[in-house]
């Protein structure tokens, strides 16, 4: 059963799965854990790309939390050229939809980025578009409409969780065709190495914030779809996901820590989209 | 890589240390000396994060990790892990050690915990009859490897910051006295020794050439493929993920 | 070494240790579980008190997560006038300096709340004022400012962790003797029941927000002394809260869940305070 | 109540279901049938919260706890930890089942998997030579008790929604014949058949009085102590907390 997750926008954005590798999960779309391939996804959104490479965060990323982890690269990237060149003839290549993370640095960064993909029809399938944590109403609305005003190709903007409901209506006005809900909320805590490390949670602990947040969201009724990301890792996590007004799903941390357990998600989540009473939900 | 459940077939202790042998075929073959392997330490959600182990034996069917002391919650999940338990691994991870054609005379060189990581290659070597020196630095006796779990052949040698074993000192003060000799080096510890080891084979031998030391870099690992970029660490001339073109460098990219 | 968290309050409020029974750990001070007293807390905070009786939320109130829990009981308490009644007598024989958590209903109940107490020289030791997760500036200022009208009493306000840097300085101004930081933010998930309940994070993973929500406010460095709050459990947790810049810290749900290690904990607290450089961190 | 740690000394395996017995002497000399004891089930931080437990036996040194299926995270540790663990435990709590001195002719009535937190009062009644009758129903055979798990003494009756085992049809259906004998009541069960029992027992005696039905309100407990109101339920004319009031009630409370 297909998922149109862009059914305002002429190209349309259409899935075969509702569960998506989201937001680097498999890098570029060139790192994949054992076991996992393209097809088990209805969609694969890449790690962040800017126009200029950066180096992100100084070492260490990574500081484990009970259940969970948080986690930043600081939108560490080779840089648009440099991606393109280098992946997009697999872009090309993949039947499974790819979705481009476009993120800022100078104002016009995305839409400059944006262009240049209008111009290579057929290799890519969406934007993404992640807002800032810190980011008004102002800010989002500019950036989602200098980029929807350059792009034909379908906008996904994903919203922090804790501001959500605050930011959606903005950003669906501005031109979104789905809400990504949500960017995990920060906090801070000691690394391995002992340095207090302040970056967006990520693991199972996430799951409560995105379904709160994609409750507060889906109770806007926007007209848009809706994507739930965010500590995504049963069966049943998928289920309260579409239960609660999700279109489709992205998994991250999953593939990471576990892609046997990925693989079976995938294989699941099929089974269960097909036919929601056969599929059985997790046991552990 | 590979992901795989091992069955934890025994589990021996010394003192506050354990180590865990895992029966796992196909994970055993594939891996060499200084490789990680990605662990689970938790039958539930927490510790979410797999801990990575260097292996201190590897054989047809099996591998062993060693835990060390420490108050790490995942360590402890695997301290009290019932033997028979299946352990979910996923490995090896990137680069390990490799015992090049040419080398006669290996040099090990380990500090502190990190020297075990250099067991299964100094095994592997003694086998194939080359002459093998190990030579550890560490804090005290007690953080030492003992001398029977090395093959007869190698030759042991010991340095101690407190004198209960060995030389009193520090690792590098041996360097003078075994760089001569050795035709090929694996080092196993801090990049600050890694550092004198650089500047030791210079001033021996008047230059640092790529191939004659290997040295394994120590971090965490999160997904182990390059996707997650958790691994990073300023080496070998940029921001290099480590799970990808290591954790065993050859010295002269790791500094460079 | 006595801590005083109310320094230009005329009555203060000096605390023998920094480990305080946080809001409703011990109900209104007479729910103690085994091993427990008075005498290993720097203070206690009661559970909510509003003017008229409260039956709260509808249970379940309850939901288990990843390293934690969701849990609300929507101010369910018996109200100011059957609670003094009741525990008054208590609270005036124990040393434990006593903080009474006031709770919002008709405009100007904390006010009237808080003058009673006032009329009650000796009973109580300070007014714990928690700040309502969707609270404004102006509205948290407005409640604030009327109790520090009729009330000599030392005033904690008790900020939402997501929000606590916008509204510290507001509170400060309106009369905070402390700021305590803060409550977990809120979140969404199934019940055993499988209904979804909508409340804030309690247990270990609360911590995490906790402590970054504390390093904000230190850094606005609003001279008044800090409470750090949420899910705080170990030795390491209260020593990171202290050198972030906590002069005190609450604990609640290891006191409901695990007794013997609150028990601990407070001991170890107190040998910490002491000389830090002899109380061993945990070790699990 | 006490805070205790509890030797894990024997585990049955019965099908999908366990039973863990645990040595804890003074634990066990203070419970009573129906009171829960809360056992954490990790030894991490997940799951957080402890899972209650009504005893299945008991004796002078030790109780059993009944694992059964289920898919809980916590359930899923205890069936996995090894013996000799030792097991975190918050108990008892509240208020259990007490056999009244007047009462000769005890009926127990068990709904379910509830049935089983009856079993140490059906043995303790059966000691004391009081006469017995469990009668419990279940979805099929495979939920109920075994026979074999009960004294000799005691008169056992089944009913089962399918017929598989016993009488076929609802528990409800047996109480016009079981009521007349009994002069005490014990009662495990849903609050729908709590209904149905009192309407009962008003139809055969005429009124429902104290004393003589309690009942077991299943639910979960957070803190066992009354500070947390994460138990409260309404019953017995409020919102109570019934770690406090119960788990056992009497029925006249329970329902009005
Ligand atoms: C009972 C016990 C409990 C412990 N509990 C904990 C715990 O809870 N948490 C924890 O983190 N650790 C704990 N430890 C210590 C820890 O686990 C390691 O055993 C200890 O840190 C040694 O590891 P190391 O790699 O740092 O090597 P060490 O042998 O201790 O050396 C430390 C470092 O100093 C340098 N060094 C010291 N001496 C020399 C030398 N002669 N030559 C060269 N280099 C040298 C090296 O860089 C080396 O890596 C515990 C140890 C014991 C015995
Ligand atoms: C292999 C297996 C796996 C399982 N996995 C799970 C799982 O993952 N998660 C889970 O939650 N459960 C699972 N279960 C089921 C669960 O654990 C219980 O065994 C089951 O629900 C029975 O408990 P119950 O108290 O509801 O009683 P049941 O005997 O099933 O009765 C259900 C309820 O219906 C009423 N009832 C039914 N028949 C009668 C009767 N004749 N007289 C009176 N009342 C009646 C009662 O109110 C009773 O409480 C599993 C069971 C099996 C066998
Ligand atoms: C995901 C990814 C991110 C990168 N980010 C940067 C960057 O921010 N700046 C830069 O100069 N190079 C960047 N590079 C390029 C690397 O520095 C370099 O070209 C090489 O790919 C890195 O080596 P590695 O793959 O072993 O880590 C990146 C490469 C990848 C694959
Ligand atoms: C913490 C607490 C909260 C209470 N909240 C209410 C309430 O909101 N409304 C009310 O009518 N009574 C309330 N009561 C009073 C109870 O309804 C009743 O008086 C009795 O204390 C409750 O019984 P229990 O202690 O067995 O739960 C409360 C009592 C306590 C101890
Ligand atoms: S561990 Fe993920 S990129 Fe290296
Ligand atoms: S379990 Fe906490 S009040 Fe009953």
């Amino acid at each position: 059963m297909p998922i149109e997750l862009a059914p305002h926008n002429k190209r349309g954005l259409t899935l075969d799965s509702p569960l998506i590798a989201g937001s680097g999960a498999v890098g570029y779309g060139e790192n994949w854990a054992p076991g996992l391939t393209w097809d088990l996804f209805g969609a694969v959104v890449t790690a962040p790309l800017s126009v200029r490479p950066r180096k992100g965060l100084t070492p260490p990323r990574l500081a484990e939390i009970p259940a969970g982890f948080l986690f930043s690269t600081g939108d560490h990237n080779p840089g648009f050229r440099r991606v393109l060149q280098r992946q997009a003839p697999l872009w090309r290549r993949v039947q499974t939809p790819v979705i481009l993370t476009l993120v800022g640095g100078e104002p016009g960064d995305r839409a400059w980025m944006a262009m240049r993909l209008e111009e290579i029809e057929g290799w890519v399938d969406g934007i993404e578009l992640p807002v800032p944590e810190d980011a008004n109403l102002g800010e989002a609305s500019a950036f989602i409409s200098a980029v929807r005003h350059v792009t034909t190709l379908p906008i996904l903007v994903k919203l922090p969780a804790t501001r959500a409901a605050h930011l959606a209506r903005a950003c669906v006005v501005a031109g979104a065709d789905a809400l990504v809900v949500g960017a995990p909320p920060p906090a801070l805590y000691p690394t391995e190495e002992g340095k207090l490390l302040e970056a967006p949670l990520a693991g199972p602990a996430a799951f409560p914030f995105t379904l709160r947040a994609l409750r507060r969201v889906a109770a806007l009724d926007l007209g848009v779809t809706l994507v739930a990301s965010g500590g995504v890792h049963t069966l049943d996590d998928v289920a309260l996901c579409l239960d609660e007004g999700a279109d489709a799903v992205q998994i991250r941390s999953l593939i990471w820590t576990d892609p046997a357990a990925a693989k079976r998600l995938a294989l699941d989540v099929q089974a269960f989209v097909e036919s929601p009473w056969a599929a059985q939900p997790d046991e552990a | 890589m590979l992901q795989i459940k091992a069955q934890l077939i025994q589990r021996k202790t010394y003192g506050v240390s354990q180590e865990l042998r895992l029966f796992a075929p196909k994970l055993a073959q594939r891996l060499t000396a200084g490789q990680p392997v990605l662990v689970r330490t938790g039958w539930g959600l927490d510790s979410y994060l797999r801990r990575s182990f260097h292996p201190v034996t590897i054989d047809a069917e099996s591998w062993t990790l060693r835990l060390p002391p420490s108050g790490d919650r995942g360590h402890a999940w695997l301290r009290m892990v019932p033997e028979g338990s299946e352990l979910d691994c996923l490995g090896p991870i990137g680069v390990g050690y490799t015992l090049t054609d040419g080398a006669r005379h290996v040099l090990c060189l380990g500090e502190g915990e990190m020297a075990w990581a250099l067991l299964p290659a100094v095994t592997q070597a003694a086998e194939r009859r080359l002459s093998v020196t190990l030579a550890v630095g560490a804090a005290s006796a007690r953080y030492t490897i003992p001398a029977n779990r090395l093959p007869l052949a190698v030759e042991y040698r010991v340095v101690t910051t407190d004198g209960s074993r060995g030389r009193k000192g520090h690792l590098a003060a041996l360097l003078p006295e075994l760089l001569p000799w050795a035709d090929a080096i694996l080092a196993a510890g801090s990049i600050d020794f890694y550092h004198q080891l650089a500047e030791s084979v210079q001033t021996q031998r008047g230059m640092l050439v790529q191939g004659f030391v290997q040295a394994l870099y120590q971090t965490s690992f999160l997904c182990g493929t390059g996707a997650c970029l958790s691994c990073v660490a300023d080496i070998a001339g940029g921001r290099r993920r480590v799970c990808l073109r290591g954790p065993v460098f050859d010295l002269v990219d790791l500094l460079h």
